[in-house]
C-alpha cells in the first residue's frame, strides 16, 4: 500500500496561489493526487482551477477533510506555514521551500515532532523542508518529483537529495524497476523526518520488496539509519553516498569538530554502509544494477 | 558565512558581551592611530579566516602607537597558509589573565537543536582537550522551543569545572552569548579564550562566529559583512551574482541543480578519469538568467576545458535551463565545449529549444545519460 | 487579582495598544480637569468590578468639563449592586466606531496552554453569543512553549469573519495583546469592544485584566495595584497581613491549612448545621504569627460566634499552629470559644503546646476529629 | 507493586540545603525511602547528614543513579528546577513548591509531557507542583505527607487537595483500610499530572483493589475522569469533592465563562461523578465507609 502517501491522501496546499504552488500543485492533481484545497491569508474564497482556497489551514481542513498538507510559501513565512500545519490535524506535511533559516528550522522540526498531534493521534510526519516531495507511483505525488520518470513498482527510495533522487529513479524505472513510494527527506541540517523514521516503515510495507537509501556528506544520518537496517531490517538495501569529490566541508569552529569529528565524509559513510551489509553503488546506474541483483 | 574576528567582537559587543576595545585598520598608519586611540599597550591581530595565526607571527604586542604601526607594516600583506592579511584588529591588550576557558553554542543537527559546550581548558587546542580528556568539555543540548534556561548554563559552568570566582561572571556572559546566537541567526558563536581576569572579570577574548546565509531576510546588514569574503575572482564574480559556486580547480566546468546532484556530478567525473573546475549548484527553480551567469562565471575560469551541464528538473524546467544556454552562447564568448544533459520536468521542450538553437559549431553537445555526459566532457577536455 | 478599565487600559497603552486617551479622577474637579486636558467630548466612567455599570448609569458622555464636573458628581458615590464608586476614568469619547469586536486571551486549564478567543459580534453580551451562536466566536489555542505566531492571529481573525479593513490592525493588535498577556503575567486579558473605526484604525475600548498574584516578584509595581481592591475591613485587614481571607457571613470563624481542608470544614460546617464566617488558608508551612494573625482577623468580625481550627499537618507543623494559638490568646481579646483539631505533622507537639497552655478559662477547646470538632463549633456558636 | 513510587526509587532533592528541604527530604529518608542526593548550585561536595550535595540535577542523576527528583526550591527558581529535573533522564519529578506563576506552570508541564525524555523512555511523570507529594506506605514517601497517618495496604487514593489528602488517609487508616499509593496531585490550575493520566495505573497495578478520588471545585479534570472510569475502569472508585460551602470563584472575564459554562462547581462535579457510577461521600469519614463498603 505503499508508505504515508496513496490514491486516498487528501492534501491542501499552503501557497497554492503562487507562481510555484500553482504550477505544482496542478501538475500534482492531474497525477491524480487529490489536491482538495488551497491556503493562502485574505483569498480565502477563491478558487485555482477549481480547487477552493482558504484563509488558514484550519479552515480548509475542516471543509475538505485534508489529512496532508504540502507547503510551497517563500522561506521568510515557512516556519510560519508549518506551524500553521503542524497544529491542524493533518498527518503528513511536506515543506517544499528552500533557504529557511536553520533556527526557524530547529524550532518547527522539533514543534512537530514531540508537541503537535495530528487529528488521527500521534505526531504528525514533517517531509522536507528544501525537499522534493514524496511520490507513490500510480497512486499520488505530492511535491515537485516529475512523476513521468517514475514506475509503479515495489523498490522504496528515500533520499537528502533531490535531483538525485530523479536520477536514481530515472536508472530504475530504465531498467523496469518501479518503486512504492519514493522520498526526498531534504538535506537541510534539520529535518523532519529522517532516514532512520522511515526504515521501519518500509520494512512493514507489504508493498515495497527492497529500499533505495541515497545519503550526503555531513551529519551522521546515514551511519544511524545503517545501524538499525542491520539490526532489525529484513528486505535489502542498497545505498548510494554523493561527495567524494566535494570540496571540503564547511568546518563550523572548532566546536563543529568536536562535534562531529571525522564523521560525515562520503567515504565513511559508505564505509558504514557496507560495514553493516549494505551495498553501496558508486553511481546512481550502479545503484539500479545492485537493487536489480537483490531483486533477483 | 564566517566573520573575521573584528567582526564577530563588534556583534559580541552589540550583545553586550565583554570584549577588549579596539579598532580595525588596513593601514599601518590607521593601525598607529587605533593604538593612540586605545591608549597603553594593545595587541595587533592579522585578520585571516584560517587557524594558527600566532604561529605564523600574526599577532604581535606592541608598546606604544608607533611600535603598533610597525607591527601592523609587518602583518598587512603577510601571507597566512593562502590567506592574504588584508585588515589587522587593534585592541587594549589583555594583561591580566588569571584563567582561560572555552565556551560555544553551535546548531546540533544531530539531536535537533542547539548545543552549548564550555571547558575550563581554553586558551588552547580545545579538540585535543577533546580528544584527549573528553570529559573536560561540558556538552548541554538546549531544546529550540524552550531556549536557554539558568540550568542550562549551571550545567555548562559547573560541568566544565570553571573557578567560583568566574562562576557569576560566566553565567552572564553565556547567557547573552546565547541571545546573541539565536539573535543573529549564528551557526557558531564560539569564545575561545573565553577569560577570567585577576579583578574578577570575564570576558571573550576571540571571536569565531558562523552565520546562517538563509536568514539574511531577518539581518539586511549581514549583506555587507558578506561582500568581504571572497578572494578568488571567479568565486567573488559568483558570489555577485548569487551563485552557489566553489572553485576545485579542474579542467571539467560543472553546472547542475541540487547540492546531491552536482557532488554526483563531480564523483562521476572523477570516475571517468576527469577532474571538476568547480561546484555550481544553480538550485530549484533557476531561471534562464542564472544559467547564463553560471556560464559566464565558468568561462572566466582559464583551467576549464569542457562543461558538463547536468540537469534533472522538478521544480527547474528543462526549458528555462535550455533558454540560458542559448542565451549565454549569443551573449558571451563560449571558448569551450559545452556537454548538456537534460531531463526530468520540462525537459522534452529543453532539448527542442536546444535542437532549434544547433550545435554552435560543435560547441554545443547533447548528451543522453548522466555518465555518457560525464565521459564526453571528460574526453573533451583532454582533447581540447 | 483583577484591574479596574483604568489600569488595565495603563497596562494596554504602556504595551503599544491603542486605547482612548484618558485620566482617573477621584473628585469632581479633577474629573472637570481631566476633561478640560482631553478637550472635546470625553466618557465619564464609573470604575467599578462588577458588570452592568452602563444599565445602572455609569457611563455617561460629557460635550465638555462642566458637563464632566456633573457626571461625575452623580457617578461618584454610586452603588452599582453593593460597589461603591470611588474613581471615575475620564477619556476621549470614541465617536466614529464602525464595528465592535471581542478579543480575549486566558490561561487555558483544560488543554494546557492559553486560548486567544475573537469575535466580529463585540459590544454586546459575549456570554449570550457564546451561548446562542458558538461558532462566532474563534477559540485559538496556543502553546506556551510557542508562544503566538502569526497563523495563531490569522486563525483568531479570519475565524471571527472580521472585516478585510480591520485585518491589519487586528493582526497587530492581537499580537501585541498577547505579548502583554505573557509579560504581564496575566490570567486574562479581554477587549470588549475592540473596535474599528471609520478612519480605519483599530482599538481596545474597554479592558478587563487579571494579573497572576503568584507573580509579584517578577512585577514588584503589582503591590500598588493590589492595595486598591478589599473594601470589607476584614478583607483589607487580611490583605495587609498577606493572608488568603475570603468573607462569607456565616457565625463561625474557620483557619484551616490547604484550600481543599478548609473547603471541606466549611461543607462539614454546614452539615453539622451551621455557616461559616469566613474561608482562611493559612496556606502550607505557616508559622506561628501568620495563626495569630488569622485569629486576630477573625476576631475583628461582630458576626463571628466560635471559631474552628482545623489542621492536618503535612508541610505546615502541629506545634507551629499551637504556639499561633496561645501567642493570640496572650497577645489579643479572644472574646468566643476557639476549637481546635491538630493532625499530621507535629501534632502530638502541638498538642502538648496547647495543653500547657490550659484552656482558657473554657475558650480554648481540643477535639479530636474533624466532624467532632465541626459540630462543637457550631454547637457553641449558636449557644453563645 | 503501588504506583509510581516504591522501596526502588532512587531520589534527589533539589534544594535539600534549605529549610523545609532537609526537613521533609531526612524525613522521608528515615521513613525508608532512598534519599541518594540533593542539588543546590555552588554547594556541590558538601553533604547535609550523609546525602551528597551536587551542583546540578544532571551531576547528581549520574553520580546516583537516581530516577526521581523531588523539588523543594522557592517559587521564583521553581520553574527552571522543574526544567532542569525533565531534562535530567529521571522518571518522576515531584514538585512541591507553592506559589508559582501560571505561566512558568503551563510551560514546565508542557515541556515534561511532551518533550522530555526519561532515561527509561517515555516523558517523564511530573507530580504538582502545590502538591504534597506522594507516598507507597511501607515502602517509601517523597514530599511533605506525614507518613504516620499512611497503613500499608490496597486502596489507591489522588487528590487535588494536600491536606484533605491526609484527612482521608486518617479516616481510611483508622478504620484499618491501608493504601498502596496516595497521589496528591495539586490544586493549581497547571499540573504535570491529572486524575485521568493516574487511574490507568491504578486499573493496573496488581496491588490496588479500590481508588479514593478527591477533587476539588474549578475545572473539569473529575467530569473528565468519571467518564474515563465509566468506560475503562473495572476497580471501584469512591470520590469526594469539597467546596459545596466555597466562596463563588473568581470569575475570569467573560472569557472564563464562555470556556468554562457553567462546570466547576463542586455540586456539578460531585453530579458527574455519580452520574457515571461513582459513589460520593459527603465528608471524609463517609468517604471512609463508602470504601469499606466497596471492598467488603
Amino acid at each position: 500500500m505503499a508508505i504515508l502517501l496513496d490514491e486516498t491522501t487528501r492534501v491542501v496546499v499552503q501557497g497554492l496561489t503562487g507562481r510555484e504552488g500553482s504550477f505544482h500543485a496542478l501538475r500534482n492533481r492531474d497525477y491524480g493526487t487529490q489536491i482538495v484545497g488551497g491556503v493562502t491569508p485574505g483569498k480565502g474564497g477563491q478558487d485555482v482551477e477549481g480547487i477552493p482556497i482558504f484563509d488558514t489551514v484550519a479552515t480548509a481542513v475542516a471543509e475538505t477533510g485534508a489529512d496532508a498538507s504540502l507547503i510551497f510559501v517563500p522561506a521568510r513565512f515557512a516556519a510560519d506555514a508549518v506551524f500553521e500545519a503542524a497544529d491542524s490535524g493533518v498527518s503528513l506535511i511536506v515543506c517544499i521551500t528552500e533557504g529557511i533559516p536553520a533556527h526557524d528550522e530547529a524550532g518547527f522540526s522539533e514543534y512537530v515532532r514531540n508537541v503537535a498531534r495530528s487529528a488521527s493521534g500521534g505526531h504528525p510526519v514533517l517531509i522536507g523542508p528544501n525537499c522534493p516531495g514524496l511520490i507513490s507511483p500510480g497512486k499520488a505525488n505530492i511535491g515537485i518529483m516529475p512523476p513521468e520518470i517514475c514506475r509503479d513498482g515495489r523498490v522504496g527510495l528515500v533520499s537528502r537529495s533531490g535531483t538525485l533522487t530523479y536520477q536514481v529513479v530515472h536508472e530504475l524505472s530504465q531498467r523496469g524497476i518501479g518503486q512504492s513510494t519514493c522520498v526526498g527527506i531534504g538535506g537541510d541540517p534539520f529535518i523532519g523526518t529522517k532516514f532512520i523514521d522511515l526504515m521501519p516503515r518500509y520494512e512493514a510495507d507489504s508493498e515495497t520488496d527492497a529500499v533505495v537509501m541515497i545519503g550526503e556528506i555531513g551529519g551522521e544520518e546515514e551511519e544511524r539509519a545503517a545501524e538499525w537496517i542491520s539490526k532489525n531490517m529484513t528486505k535489502p538495501v542498497v545505498g548510494y553516498v554523493a561527495g567524494f569529490e566535494a570540496p571540503p566541508g564547511k568546518k563550523m569552529g572548532h566546536a563543529g569538530a568536536i562535534v562531529s569529528g571525522s564523521k560525515g565524509t562520503a567515504q565513511a559513510k559508505a564505509e558504514a554502509l557496507e560495514a553493516n551489509g549494505i551495498r553501496v553503488g558508486k553511481n546512481a546506474a550502479e545503484v539500479a544494477e545492485l537493487v536489480a541483483e537483490a531483486l533477483a | 558565512m564566517d566573520l573575521f574576528e573584528y567582526q564577530g567582537k563588534q556583534l559580541f559587543a552589540k550583545a553586550g558581551i565583554a570584549v577588549p576595545e579596539g579598532r580595525a585598520a588596513t593601514t599601518p598608519v590607521e593601525a598607529e592611530l587605533a593604538a593612540a586611540e586605545l591608549g597603553g599597550s594593545v595587541a595587533v591581530k592579522a585578520q585571516v579566516q584560517v587557524g594558527g595565526r600566532g604561529k605564523a607571527g600574526g599577532i604581535q604586542i606592541a608598546a606604544d602607537p608607533l611600535e603598533a604601526k610597525a607591527h601592523a607594516e609587518a602583518i598587512l600583506g603577510m601571507d597566512i597558509k593562502g590567506h592574504t592579511v588584508r585588515r589587522v584588529w587593534i585592541e587594549r591588550a589583555t594583561t591580566n589573565i588569571a584563567e582561560e576557558y572555552y565556551a560555544s553554542f553551535v546548531l546540533d543537527r544531530a539531536n535537533g537543536g542547539y548545543l552549548g559546550m564550555c571547558s575550563a581548558q581554553g586558551g588552547v587546542d580545545i579538540e585535543a582537550v577533546a580528544e584527549s580528556d573528553p570529559t573536560a568539555i561540558s556538552k548541554v543540548h538546549i531544546d529550540p522551543l524552550l531556549g536557554i534556561k539558568p540550568y542550562h548554563v549551571r550545567q555548562m559552568i559547573y560541568g566544565a569545572g570553571l573557578s567560583d570566582a568566574a562562576v557569576k561572571g560566566a553565567s552572564e556572559l553565556l547567557t547573552k552569548l546565547f541571545n546573541a546566537f539565536v539573535e543573529s541567526d549564528a551557526e557558531l558563536l564560539e569564545v575561545n579564550p573565553l577569560v577570567l581576569t585577576e579583578d574578577g572579570e570575564v570576558m571573550a577574548l576571540d571571536a569565531k562566529v558562523s552565520l546562517d546565509e538563509n536568514a539574511i531576510f531577518r539581518h539586511p546588514e549581514y549583506e555587507e559583512l558578506r561582500d568581504t569574503f571572497a578572494t578568488d575572482p571567479q568565486e567573488m564574480m559568483a558570489k555577485e551574482q548569487r551563485l552557489n559556486y566553489i572553485k576545485l580547480g579542474g579542467e571539467v566546468g560543472v553546472i547542475g541543480n541540487g547540492a546531491g546532484l552536482v557532488m554526483s556530478t563531480l564523483d562521476v567525473i572523477a570516475q571517468a578519469g576527469g577532474k571538476a573546475a568547480n561546484f555550481l549548484d544553480i538550485g530549484g527553480g533557476a531561471q534562464a538568467d542564472v544559467v547564463a551567469a553560471g556560464l559566464d562565471v565558468i568561462m572566466s575560469d582559464e583551467n576549464v576545458r569542457s562543461v558538463l551541464i547536468n540537469i534533472f528538473g522538478g521544480i527547474t524546467r528543462g526549458d528555462e535551463v535550455a533558454k540560458g544556454i542559448t542565451e549565454a552562447f549569443s551573449k558571451i564568448d563560449v571558448k569551450v565545449p559545452v556537454v548538456v544533459r537534460l531531463d526530468g520536468t520540462n525537459a522534452t521542450e529543453g532539448r527542442t529549444v536546444l535542437a532549434e538553437f544547433g550545435d554552435a559549431g560543435g560547441r554545443l553537445i547533447s548528451a543522453e545519460t548522466m555518465l555518457e555526459a560525464a565521459a564526453k566532457a571528460v574526453e573533451l577536455a583532454k582533447s581540447s
